[in-house]
């Protein structure tokens, strides 16, 4: 994997993107075009609840359609404290990723035990859930939701205010949420949300408490999306339940089937392509959702697989 | 206790859920039968409402344009059916909601184009705009008991079809066993085609009701279609019985907690807080009304036999 | 259904309008934030009708310098407001960054754009922080505070002798500023009180709530509905049987963008009845004239208040331009000729207080028929002269 | 022989009123292979579902080593040493050959919450899982994905992966079903070098196979047990022959 003689057009893409992104600061500064600097930070952070959603989605054939919500709590978890002057981003971050492992292990408690479509809507009702939770927390902003002066801070180790460190202590987040699944789903812990997404009923009988496996499997995908929610929340300084509408969830699903469900660096593909798609497109029109609406059909209709598919088509023909 | 309030509210409660309930029997029969996810049901939901605005604008009567416009609903069901969904059917879940999650985008941003962004409003005609003296000193507008009238007759009717016709059979053989149906020698196609059309009815015919009452405006579906996804799956998919006890139960919580939840919780909070909490807070209890049902019966309340 | 393609058409080119790197000369960079995109759209299209003919009637310059206006669509969303206010700052680094339809957006979108040193210049918003403890020396509106108008309403209902009202209201920033100015005012009881859901999955069947406004007992019915939620609401009041029993006052709900709908869906019931305000169409003013002449004129409508205050806005920041003499570094010269408020307003003179909300006069107006039939609102009466809001003591400009 | 291994007693089953274990009583002594045989629709299948724990009886009770196991989850039973091959291929289809066998022995071990070491560089799972591979004869298969098998390679696949377990009893469905003569006789092979070592309840329609390999059969008849001996003595019975044998005899 880590011989450039043995890549194909999936490995180099994936190389050849997370450098692009590495050097986009400098591009970005020598054409002094900071805001699209923003756009990749707000991608890469996409991209990190992408691929948490990926672990459970396409490694682990768990469909949830509310995994927006952890974005909103990792939000929040950045978002309260501050509300009430506690800026420390350690702790933030460690109250985001605990809230979300909490949220998820409860509610995955309830959910992993329906299947299909049920689980689906399930998913989709707990997010709801947290999302009107909100919306009735007049203390936190209500529905206008809430505005931090500060960034979370790290003690000055470093200091996330300064726009091109964000960008990289946000490449640095992605870098690391990739090694971490790519571990993950190599490990035997992987071995086993592998088999149980193939065949469920034989995993049981061999002896695997599936269910066991994959509520663990979705507290740490959660726990990976509350982080990310905790970057978005320093990124845009501003919090709302709006963050956790279920119109999210799905658009988080289609970045992670657009690049193609269970393979490592598809979702990171689907964001890049969603987020400068949605840019570029309501640049043009205001009739822009249609557009991304007959691609979102097309890509479901004819392109299985996605963005990764396509790529790992390119490197067979070679 | 004011018992003419309540009254009143338990039926602003049916009257939301008859809507819900027209709204979410045709998505059961759709999800039940052919197991396909729709999202865009809310879309045709509010292709109805637009449909009847135009109508009643050209025709100058709602009820001429309300019948009108349902055979317009379900000219766009069948071809949404012939253009998207049939190439879905043998897909997941995943597709399924992917697709139409898509075809919301379409929906909304094409409405946007043709009717523009304001919504358009719909006029009743005198009769139907007043109000029924339904007990003494107790008025209901004429109009939502029309809603609640035309709900119940429209699940009476199901509920015949479902149980004493021969398409009823199969809707129920397909309900529990989707190859059996095919052994029987039906074409499986036109069925669905069918049922798909009659699920856009409904949906329009739940959207043209609602219409004159908060007139049609673009992405009108895209809450409720997610409410009507929650009273399927308590009522468990497929279930006619089911989508109609659950309506009425959601209908029932969400009017209830919009008229008596905010005087409850001041007991506990600020008026202010009570105020602003409680309509979010009522929303919420249909969630976790549905998450309580799932934990205990994963199936739903009624499940359709054998499945 | 021409015309209206050919509205979208403009709008779509603003909203692609690049930020060309100006060629030599320096230009007037404006960003406007509004929204374009779900049932709220037909408000920001208000506004940006209205910018488009200021951009006539000054021909495109502002002292000499040609003008670029930047519409972004927020869709009713404070995050996407956010972020769009973002792109205008870094991308197309604007002068002015005005507009804001709603109090919530422009919240969220205040820090990032004062952070950045720009002038922020709300058209329509006027949330109570930003008039208070949150007030900034580069933010202005050309609007007011959103508490003004409903205790203006609130003397209007003292002087009507009504003695309990039933509050409601969406539950968001401005909704929340609306029941505060009632109630300060307002000397009766408040026998009861509603926050219903906003945003683009706004509530907007409020049988609920009519029911128990009904059951109160209550004088009068307070409401603020902006938009389409608006005339839904004077629907189901009718058809609740409220109309003629329960008098019904409102505030930022019974205005040009709801006439024309309510008078095609016969709500009859909406003749006469009463609204406060700062402007009305047919105020007399020599700008007032021109402004909405010359809108009648181009869109064939009345225009709405939305509409005034983004035409004052323009005319606003070129009092400004020509008053540094187009000299766009001159932040400080700019403010200070903003402060004067030295422009001709639709809403005749004015002046701006400590926090840069307008000082302004509030009217009581009614809905009336015009010569030609259409229905639209009338002055009748002035319910405040010069007032200023209750916040700018809090204030420490 | 010692005491019952696995007990079966007055075990009942019925789907919508028709019983499909009746009142089933069967014990498997160690080491044994008891095979359970019976026409189509006899129940074999639903009661071996109940064995693996997919199935909850209605009524009876089912022990295993002496200990109540009726109401044990399937994976709680894989846990204690009860493998099942499944009568319709049940595998990991879109994984290696190698990684389906490597899974099994990783449940075996009890070590999957492991979440950072490469599995598939681990060489206490992939040495034993190609050791489990040999004995049935798929080590030249490793690297295949399950899926581009043959179907005769699929039915191996099921035997390896219940033996990767290390049970001590083995339910076998049919794991004959749908095989030529060739692979079949190969199948034979393969079980009767696991005889002796290995407990097996047996369920499978290939008499040939089932008289070549039993120690004791029981015959399955509507859900009832009609008879249990030794194969000459189910050769014998009477009213085997006249409920089973008889008819295939013709």
């Amino acid at each position: 994997m880590l011989d450039p003689r043995l890549w194909q057009a999936r490995e180099w893409v994936t190389a050849l993107t997370l450098a692009a992104f590495g050097l986009a600061p400098v591009f970005t500064e020598l054409a002094s075009q900071p805001f699209i600097l923003d756009l990749i930070a707000r991608l890469m952070i996409l991209a990190i609840a992408a691929v948490s959603l990926n672990l459970i989605l396409g490694h682990g054939g768990m469909i949830s359609f509310g995994h927006a919500a952890y974005i909103g709590i990792g939000a929040y978890a950045v978002g309260i404290p501050a509300y009430y002057e506690i800026t420390n981003g350690f702790l933030q971050i460690a109250i985001a990723i605990g809230a979300s492992a909490v949220f998820a292990f409860f509610t995955g408690l309830i959910s992993l035990r329906t299947k299909g479509v049920y689980f689906i809507m399930i998913t989709m009702a707990f997010a709801q859930m947290v999302y009107f939770a909100f919306i009735s927390i007049e203390e936190y902003g209500g529905d206008d939701g809430l505005v931090i002066e500060t960034r979370s801070e790290f003690g000055g180790l470093f200091d996330i205010e300064d726009t091109t460190t964000f960008y990289y202590f946000t490449w640095v987040s992605l870098v690391a949420a990739l090694y971490l699944v790519r571990r993950i789903m190599r490990s035997r812990f992987g071995m086993v949300i592998e088999g149980a997404k193939g065949n469920e009923r034989r995993m049981q009988s061999i002896g695997f408490d599936t269910y066991k496996y994959r509520l663990t499997c979705y507290v740490i995908a959660g726990m990976i999306c509350g982080y990310a929610g905790a970057l978005l929340g320093n990124f845009t300084s501003f919090f709302s339940p709006e963050m956790m509408d279920w119109t999210h969830s799905g658009e988080l699903l289609f970045m992670v089937v657009l690049g193609g469900a269970g393979s490592l660096f598809g979702p990171v593909l689907g964001t890049a392509a969603f987020v400068l798609l949605e840019e570029f497109l309501s640049g043009i029109t205001i009739y822009w959702q249609a557009i991304f609406g007959v691609l979102l059909i097309l890509v479901v209709l004819f392109a299985p697989g996605g963005i990764d598919g396509f790529l790992g088509r390119l490197g067979r023909k070679r | 206790m004011d018992w003419g309030l309540l009254i009143t509210q338990v039926l602003n409660g049916m009257q939301l859920g008859v809507l819900l309930f027209l709204l979410a029997s045709g998505l059961t029969l759709v999800f039940g039968i052919m197991d396909f996810v729709n999202l865009a049901h809310g879309s045709l939901y509010m292709m109805g409402a637009f449909f009847c605005a135009t109508l009643t604008e050209w025709t100058g009567s709602f009820v001429l344009a309300a019948f009108l416009a349902l055979p317009l609903t379900a000219l766009v069901g069948l071809a949404v059916e012939i253009i998207v969904v049939r190439k879905l059917y043998r897909r997941d879940h995943l597709d399924h909601v992917l697709a139409t999650f898509g075809l919301i985008l379409v929906f909304d941003t094409a409405v946007q184009f043709i009717w523009g962004p304001a919504g358009t409003a719909i006029p009743l005609p005198e009769w139907l705009d007043g109000r029924v003296e339904i007990l003494p000193n107790i008025e209901f507008p004429t109009f939502r008991l029309l809603i609640i009238a035309t709900g119940l007759v429209v699940a009476i009717a199901l509920y015949w079809i479902v149980t004493h016709t021969r398409t009823g059979m199969l809707i129920r053989a397909g309900a529990s066993n989707r190859t059996m149906v095919s052994a029987l020698g039906i074409d499986i196609g036109k069925l669905f085609l069918g049922l798909f059309a009659l699920g856009a009815v409904l949906a329009g015919l739940a959207g043209l009701m609602i219409a004159p009452i908060t007139e049609a405006s673009i992405g009108m579906g895209n809450e409720i279609i997610i409410v009507a996804f929650v009273v399927i799956i308590i009522g468990g998919i497929g279930s006619i019985k089911g989508a109609f006890v659950a309506a009425l139960l959601v209908g029932l919580i969400d009017t209830m907690g919009r008229s008596f939840l905010d005087s409850f919780l001041k007991l506990f909070m600020s008026i202010q807080n009570a105020e602003t909490s409680a309509p979010a807070i009522s929303a919420m209890m249909i969630y976790i009304l549905m998450a309580a049902v799932l934990a205990f019966r994963p199936q739903g309340l009624f499940p359709p036999k054998g499945r | 259904m021409f015309k209206r393609l050919m509205l979208s058409a403009a709008a779509a080119s603003l909203l692609a309008m690049p930020a060309m790197a100006s060629g030599g000369h320096d230009k007037v960079k404006i960003g406007f934030v509004t929204t374009i995109t779900t049932g709220a759209g037909i408000i920001g299209k208000d506004m940006v009708d209205a910018l488009n003919l200021a951009m006539d009637d000054m021909g495109g310059k502002m002292g000499g310098l040609e003008v670029d206006l930047i519409v972004e669509d927020d869709g009713f969303k404070p995050g996407i407001g956010k972020q769009k206010t973002d792109k205008l700052i870094k991308q197309d680094d604007v002068h002015f960054i005005t507009g804001y339809l709603w109090s919530h957006v422009l919240l969220a979108s205040r820090k990032t754009a004062l952070d950045s040193g720009k002038f922020l210049i709300s058209s329509n918003a006027g949330p109570s922080q930003l008039a208070g403890k949150l007030c900034h020396k580069n933010f202005f509106s050309t609007s007011w505070q959103n508490d003004q108008t409903p205790m203006a309403m609130g003397e209007v209902l003292n002087k009507k002798g009504i003695k309990s009202i039933y509050v409601m209201a969406p539950n968001y920033a401005a909704g929340k500023n609306m029941v505060a100015g009632v109630e300060r005012t307002f000397k009766g009881k408040i026998v009861g009180k509603d926050m219903t859901k906003w945003g683009k999955d706004a509530q907007l069947d409020f049988s609920a709530e009519l029911a128990k406004a009904k059951a109160s007992g209550a004088g009068a019915i307070f409401i603020f509905y902006p938009g389409k939620a608006g005339g839904a609401f004077i629907k189901q009041y009718q058809q609740a049987g409220l109309q003629g029993k329960i008098p019904l006052y409102s505030v930022f709900t019974v205005d040009s963008i709801a006439l024309p709908k309510l008078q095609k869906g016969k709500l009859n019931g909406v003749l006469g009845s009463l609204n406060t305000q700062f402007w009305g169409p047919d105020l007399d003013t020599p700008q007032n004239k021109k402004f909405v002449s010359g809108f009648r004129k181009k869109y064939g409508r009345y225009p709405s208040f939305y509409a005034a205050q983004s035409y004052d806005m323009m005319y606003l920041i070129k009092s400004a331009v020509e008053a540094v003499k187009g000299d766009m570094h001159n932040q400080d010269g700019l403010r200070a000729a903003m402060e004067k408020a030295n422009f001709p307003s639709v809403r005749g003179k004015f002046s701006y207080g400590n926090n840069h909300f307008p000082i302004q006069n509030f009217y009581l107006r009614k809905v009336v028929k015009d010569a030609d039939g259409n229905w639209t609102t009338t002055i009748v009466d002035t319910v405040f002269k010069n007032h200023q809001d209750t916040y700018a003591s809090l204030c420490k400009l | 022989m010692t005491a019952a291994f696995l007990q079966i007693s007055n075990l009942y089953k019925s789907f919508g009123g028709v019983a499909a274990t009746d009142h089933v009583d069967l014990e498997v002594l160690e080491h044994e292979v008891h095979a359970v045989i019976g026409p189509n629709g006899a129940g074999k299948t639903t009661l071996i579902s109940q064995l693996a724990g997919e199935l909850e009886p209605d009524d009876g009770q089912v022990a295993f080593l002496g200990r109540d196991i009726t109401r044990l989850p399937p994976h709680a039973r894989a846990q204690l040493g009860l493998a099942r091959s499944f009568q319709i291929t049940s595998l990991m289809l879109d994984m290696t050959v190698r990684d389906n066998v490597a899974l099994a022995i990783q449940a075996h071990d009890g070590h999957s919450f492991r979440f950072w070491r490469d599995a598939r560089r681990d060489t206490a799972l992939t040495d034993r899982a190609m050791q489990a591979l040999a004995r049935v004869g798929l080590e030249g298969r490793a690297d295949t994905i399950a899926q581009q098998m043959s179907h005769g390679e699929h039915r191996q696949l099921e035997i390896a992966l219940a033996l990767a377990t290390d049970p001590k009893l083995l339910l076998l469905d049919e794991p004959m079903a749908g095989m030529g003569s060739e692979e079949a006789a190969r199948m034979v092979e393969i079980l009767r070098d696991l005889k002796g070592s290995k407990t097996m309840l047996l369920i499978e329609h290939d008499m040939d196979a089932v008289f070549a390999l039993a120690d004791r059969i029981t015959v399955l008849v509507y859900g009832k047990v009609i008879a249990t001996g030794k194969p000459d003595e189910i050769r014998a019975d009477e009213s085997v022959r006249r409920a089973y044998l008889g008819d295939e005899a013709g």
